[in-house]
């Protein structure tokens, strides 16, 4: 059976500390996001760590998500590029190719969960960091599409390995940066379509888990594990600083205890 | 039997149609004179013109041309690299009406323009009969005559106020092809 | 009109409407004909059309009598009978409004024809009423009213009941200068009463301007409150009735499918009144030729409003998208849907296309009576799969609701409504001069056969105003 | 029948080429104000071709702005030329003559001028140009017929063909009469363009069917391009954006700016070439008239959206009306809409007096398109500031100077090119203006005279 690879991400374990943001810009050459980026809003970050208040000072708590690609498994942005940049792998792989990409944005347009960047500008690198690009990851020139990948180079390399090795891929044999840098191993990687591998066990017998956006029906590939609240807050100190309406559908999907 | 042209050249509609009437008194067939105006006049104002044209089959065979190259392209570029996207089929139809749709009509709109030229006779760029005071408002009354009757064309024409009547050698067009043979039956 | 050219025969103009050629007294004639004399045949066909309205009304209480009023499925052909009359009956009227509009002459035999369709009104009005005890107020499911008072009974009945009283209206007011012309003409006493309503009418030049007016802003405005009506059904008692089916295009592609049904009532109307009802001088291939364009145009608009209904559902393919095109569109009334596809827009498109075919009076009657059939397999597909039963509170479909196919009764009402809507078409030909006089007398001065130079040619006037 | 004049062809003729044998002051003002401003055009184009997507103002998740916006907008203005020559052709409608030309080109400059912003927009658009346009059969690479946007440009490039073609064949016969009366390199080029047009009685027929044919052909293509104009936005699952009234919806809106733009235009005409004689007040009155009723089946349209957008209070979709409909700009442009585009005009042309006053449609219809251009604007844009709950991406966008100078750029590129098809085409058909008169006719009424026209019928 081809592989289908997937993430689950426990969130009681994610203490929103952005190691895996760190570990996936080092692992995948994205560009440095610098002030001027962020404030223009075109920061690049392929996972990237959602985080929400919740209730009314003082009585506060912060809530995260980290957001990697969903590699959905109909994924919406994919039927919408011209030119097939955005196509999906027999490994179940929403995948992104740079070279065929024109930059129509359509992708983005039509990504629900803001996965997918796009360079504004010709990416640069201090002289500094020049020497610790990854080889085996392309730099993307601007006016491409580009996003997660779940570390596709290392799916390769693993892959391949195996094969020299005559056997095929166990779980464990490789991990994603972003799980890898993990320091509570909020994130894990795997084989969703191997019985064995730890994803595919957790999804099994989780009864927390949910899937961001479930309702539009594209199937992703990482499942979430809710946060099981100890000390919730009171009913009263609940959503004040936000649009209700806006708030709803995030209520429901990330569990609040 | 030669045929040469008689241009006459009148400068209002109404000697223009008395020319017409004259021309027939003469015996020169409707089919074997054509009035030239720079804008249409109401159908019939010269006499009945009996050509026609299929003019109307031409968006047809352009839509169904169209159709099976839409066919082809949308269709094919399916079967030939078959990429999943959005789960959606390998061979997806609904996208293909949209693009199929745009090239019929493509084609029909081609063909028909096409279609438009080839029967109004055009291109023609050899040296014609023809005076550019017709655009001008003038109307002109082509008479395609055989050599002994374009005397009596001529003197009809200007008996009923052509300001110029000019003669040529007659190309041989296809309209006037199926009225001289019409003729040659006929005196025969 | 033979005229001979250039020594040429020319052949006989093809048989144009031959009325625009006759003297105000042949049309005043022809128009009271109706009011005169009754044929045997008229009188046999509105008995049969009373024996199977009466068959009609019982069936509708034996339905209402042995399944209740509270099951919405059991309502589902009286559904579909209202659907089916608001988007043929009393679409016909817009016909003549947007002639009058258009300032088209070809409309003038046809305009009272089309407007003659408000006189059964009473019949949508009166189903509508049933109707409204059968849908359910709108807490807790998708709605257009936002907790607007009453919502939606009372303004659902404003806006039925009101078309229904425009209707009358504006039959009422465009034949007035018609009534006054019967008042003076039929004296022997057999004018019926409502010629005596006409009583003020003497055809001064003050009261033509407000009859004109009137004629022109209740034209209008009658098609706009179709269209708004065409809409809130479309809201009220389809799409809110199906979890989820939420497509902004809906109820403009009712209200167009209507307006298809509309024309095509005229057509078979025009083309009965042709073969049967004497007005064959009046309908020529000046108003086949039209109307059949507008079928067409409509046709191709019913196309293209499905598929837009269609293909944003399929690209979205969000679960409850892919249920709603699996229930209106391939599996539960995949039927039904291709019956409505093949007669609203093929059969327009591939017979209409063809010029000899639009010209001629067969086709146009053809295609216009596959659009009714098509009509009603369309609204029976989407009223019976609205009004099949399921939990309407539901945020969106989860599962394919059952399919409603008509019974014995449910075609016994359908059938009963419909002949009901003849009768009184019927009926109103008595009293009302069909075609219209006034517009008729209008017409044959503003057109004229002219002589131009070697050819003679029709002339029509438009005047400014 | 003041109106309605009957005048010397030698007069139709001089009057009607003016702008092809003479520049007026006027002209040479317009060729050098716009020819500036598309120099400012070039530049940002170039500008943004070199530094990259990065000048504009968009970010994450607003990827689409002004360039889409104003490609909308074009596309809109583009099925004036359509609507006016087509329907009018096919109903018959005398009025159409002095207009549908100038409508025609200026459908296929604005389709022109659209097509390019979508183009410039991509984030390479050498590769746009390799990959999209040619197919790119070396490396079995096809486009993805499933993607709007390859129907898209197929839609466009149908219209935009179809178009050229169009006022091509309409305007041999005056190339014709232009071959007649021009020297030099001038008459080299109408020469060959006039393909020997030699105006005989089989060449008019053809000319009058193939009007009605092509009429019927590009009318359905007409609706099929905006269409799949809505379709690059309803196709995605964007709230507000996924649903299945915009594609009529942008149809009549387009025809709605479109007319307008033509208003515009043919008033211009008056007073840049000065067509006074044929672009006459009761031409403002008709198609003051159609505007009537096409803007009235818009707001109808714009409401469908609303309240079907409303209707089952998704908290998605709510929350992009509540922005739209409470949160600067958009309130301002929801005015501007309405009442630019509906609630002055309207009411002013339902009155003949009003419709007649040149000076008033002018206004009027620049009024419009102004609240056509913010409907565009208020359409696209907030539904992807508040695309789904990802509150810390939510966004505004603010264009940057590269991207106005561009729209002022397209702004001045259509006239500017109409400006120049009038130097060597005829604007305003002269043999249809001609054929108009041969029909004229009039029907005396008691003391009356009406205003008629010979028919088939």
């Amino acid at each position: 059976m081809a592989h289908r690879w997937g993430m689950t991400i426990d969130l009681d374990l994610c203490t929103g500390c952005q190691a895996c943001v760190v570990a996936c810009q080092a692992e995948n050459n994205i560009p440095i996001n610098t002030e001027e980026n962020f404030q223009q809003r075109r920061a690049i970050e392929w996972i990237r760590v959602e985080r929400y208040w919740e209730g009314e000072f003082p009585n506060v708590k912060a809530r995260y998500i980290p957001v990697p690609c969903m590699m959905c498994e109909n994924a919406p942005c994919e039927p919408v590029c011209p030119v097939y940049a955005s196509y999906h792998t027999d490994q179940g792989l929403n995948f992104q190719v740079y070279n065929r990409c024109i930059g129509t944005r359509y992708c983005s347009v039509n990504c629900h969960w803001h996965v997918r960047f796009f360079n504004f500008w010709e990416p640069k690198w201090p002289d500094s960091l020049k020497q610790q690009l990854n080889p085996l990851v392309a730099v993307r020139s601007r006016g491409v599409m580009e996003k997660c990948s779940f570390c596709i180079q290392r799916i390769d390399h693993a892959e391949q390995s195996a094969q020299l090795q005559g056997r095929d891929v166990k779980d464990g044999d490789f991990t994603t940066a972003c799980a890898q840098a993990c320091p509570t191993r909020a994130i894990v990687f795997g084989d969703l379509n191997n019985a064995d591998s730890e994803v595919a066990k957790t999804v099994a017998s989780t009864k927390r888990g949910y899937q961001l956006l479930a309702d539009l029906g594209t199937n992703p590939a990482v499942v979430y594990l809710k946060k099981i609240d100890a000390d919730p807050l009171p009913e009263d100190s609940k959503h004040k600083y936000f649009d209700s309406s806006q708030y709803t559908r995030v209520k429901e999907t990330v569990a609040v205890g | 039997m030669a045929l040469r042209d008689v241009l006459g050249l009148y400068s209002d509609i109404d000697s223009a149609v008395a020319g017409v009437d004259k021309l027939a008194e003469v015996g020169i067939h409707r089919e074997d004179f054509e009035v030239l105006s720079n804008a249409p006049y109401p159908e019939g104002a010269f006499g009945h013109d009996h050509t026609t044209s299929r003019l109307g089959l031409w968006p047809v065979v352009g839509a169904c041309c169209g159709f099976a190259v839409g066919l082809l392209i949308t269709g094919g570029t399916q079967v030939v690299y078959p990429m999943v996207t959005d789960g959606k089929p390998l061979f997806s139809i609904p996208p293909m009406v949209v693009i199929m749709y745009e090239g019929t009509m493509l084609a029909a709109v081609i063909f028909t323009v096409l279609g438009a030229i080839f029967e109004s006779r055009m291109p023609r760029f050899s040296r014609e009969i023809y005076d550019t005071r017709i655009t001008d408002g003038y109307i002109g009354v082509l008479v395609h005559s055989p050599e002994e009757s374009v005397n009596s064309a001529a003197e009809a024409m200007r008996a009923t106020g052509a300001e110029d009547v000019r003669m040529a050698e007659a190309r041989a067009t296809k309209a006037s092809q199926p009225a001289r043979a019409n003729r040659k039956g006929a005196s025969a | 009109m033979a005229t001979v050219t250039g020594g040429h025969h020319v052949p006989e103009p093809s048989p144009v409407t031959r009325a625009w050629d006759y003297t105000p007294g042949q049309l005043v004639r022809d128009g009271l004909q109706r009011l005169r004399a009754k044929g045997q045949w008229y009188r046999i066909s509105l008995i049969i059309l009373a024996i199977l309205t009466v068959i009609g009304i019982i069936a509708l209480i034996v339905q209402a009598i042995a399944s209740g009023w509270g099951d919405r499925e059991n309502w589902g052909y009286v559904a579909v009978a209202f659907g089916y009359i608001m988007s043929t009956v009393a679409a016909a009227p817009c016909v003549c409004v947007a002639g009058r509009l258009t300032r088209a002459h070809w409309r003038r035999p046809i305009d009272r024809i089309s407007e003659i369709w408000a006189a059964a009104m009473i019949v949508p009005a009166i189903l509508f009423l049933l109707l409204m005890w059968t849908v359910p107020n709108t807490h807790g499911r998708p709605t257009i009213w936002f907790g607007w008072w009453a919502a939606p009974y009372l303004w659902d009945a404003i806006l039925v009941l009101g078309l229904a009283f425009t209707g009358y209206a504006l039959l009422y007011v465009s034949s007035i200068p018609d009534l006054a012309i019967a008042r003076a003409q039929i004296e022997d006493g057999s004018a019926n009463w409502l010629t005596r309503k006409a009583e003020g009418f003497f055809g001064t030049q003050s009261q033509w301007r407000v009859i004109e007016r009137a004629v022109a802003y209740l034209g209008a405005f009658y098609v706009v409150m179709y269209i708004g009506t065409m809409t809130v059904i479309a809201a009220d008692f389809i799409m809110s009735l199906i979890p989820g089916y939420k497509s902004a295009i809906f109820p403009a592609y009712f209200a167009i499918s209507g307006f298809g049904g509309g024309v095509a009532v005229v057509v078979v109307t025009a083309s009965i009144m042709r073969l049967w009802g004497g007005a064959e001088d009046y309908l020529g291939r000046e108003q086949f030729f039209a109307l059949a364009k507008i079928q067409l145009a409509l046709g191709l608009l019913f196309a293209y409003f499905i598929w837009t209904d269609f293909v944003i559902p399929w690209y979205g393919r969000m679960p409850w998208e892919i249920l709603q095109i699996r229930l209106l569109y391939f599996d539960s009334y995949l039927w039904y849907f291709v019956a409505a596809f093949a007669l609203c827009f093929i059969s327009p498109l591939v017979l209409l296309m063809w010029t000899k075919l639009r010209r001629g009076r067969v086709g146009p009657f053809i295609v216009s009576s596959g659009v009714l059939i098509g009509l009603l397999a369309d609204r029976i597909r989407l009223f019976s799969s609205a009004f099949s039963d399921k939990d309407i509170t539901e945020d969106r479909l989860h599962a394919l609701p059952p399919v409603l196919h008509p019974g014995v009764l449910d075609w016994l009402i359908v059938i009963g409504a419909i002949a009901a809507c003849i009768a009184l078409v019927m009926l109103a030909m008595r009293l009302i001069p069909v075609p219209s006089i006034w517009e008729m007398t209008e017409g044959t001065r503003l057109r004229a056969r002219r002589r131009f130079h070697n050819v003679e040619v029709t002339i029509i006037g438009k005047p400014d105003y | 029948m003041q109106e309605r004049r009957n005048l010397p062809q030698m007069e139709v003729i001089q009057e009607l080429l003016l702008p092809v044998t003479r520049t007026t002051m006027w002209m040479w003002i317009g060729f050098i104000v716009l020819g500036t401003i598309l120099a400012a055009f070039a530049f940002a184009v170039a500008w943004m071709f070199y530094w990259g997507i990065g000048v504009t103002g968009l970010n994450r998740p607003g990827m689409w702005g002004f360039m889409i916006v104003d490609f909308v907008f074009w596309i809109g203005i583009s099925h004036a030329g359509v609507m006016i020559s087509a329907i009018l052709r096919l109903t018959q409608a005398e009025w159409r003559r002095p207009v549908t030309r100038a409508a025609e080109v200026m459908t296929m400059f604005s389709l022109m001028t659209a097509m390019t912003l979508p183009f410039i927009h991509t984030g390479r658009p050498w590769r746009t140009a390799y990959w999209v346009f040619p197919y790119d059969f070396w490396r079995g690479i096809f486009p993805d017929v499933r993607s709007a946007l390859v129907m898209d440009p197929s839609a466009v490039f149908t219209y935009l063909t179809g178009t050229i073609l169009f006022i091509y064949i309409t305007t041999v016969p005056d190339i014709a009469t232009l071959r007649d009366r021009s020297t030099g390199w001038r008459k080299g080029l109408y020469r060959v363009l006039a393909l020997g047009w030699q105006n005989d009685e089989r060449q008019w027929m053809i000319q009058a069917a193939t009007g009605f044919l092509l009429a019927a052909l590009m009318l359905s293509i007409f609706v099929s391009v905006h269409s799949i104009v809505s379709w690059d936005f309803s196709f995605s699952l964007d709230p507000v954006w996924h649903t299945s009234v915009w594609a009529p919806y942008f149809v009549i809106g387009a025809v709605h700016s479109g007319v307008s733009a033509a208003v515009t235009l043919m008033v211009l005409m008056r007073w840049m070439f000065g067509f006074d004689k044929y672009i006459r007040e009761e031409h403002f009155d008709a198609i003051g008239r159609l505007l009537v009723v096409v803007a009235t089946a818009w707001v109808f349209f714009f409401m469908l959206d609303v309240f079907f957008a409303l209707f089952n209070q998704d908290p998605r979709e709510t929350a992009v009306m509540k922005m739209r409909f409470e949160q600067w700009p958009y309130t301002l442009m929801l005015v501007l809409i309405f009442v630019f585009g509906y609630f002055i005009p309207v009411p002013i042309w339902m009155f003949r007096k009003f419709r007649r006053n040149i000076k008033l449609m002018f206004w009027t219809s620049i009024m419009v398109n102004i609240g056509m251009w913010s409907e565009r604007y208020w359409l696209v844009v907030p539904g992807l500031e508040r695309k789904y709950e990802w509150t810390f991406d939510w966004n505004f966008y603010r264009p940057g100077i590269v991207e106005i100078t561009i729209i002022l750029g397209t702004f001045a590129l259509v006239p500017f090119l109409f400006m120049c098809f009038s130097k060597i085409f005829p604007p305003v058909s002269i043999w249809e203006e001609k054929e108009g008169q041969n029909f004229l006719q009039e029907i005396k009424v008691g003391k009356a005279s009406i205003p008629a026209i010979v028919r088939e019928f």
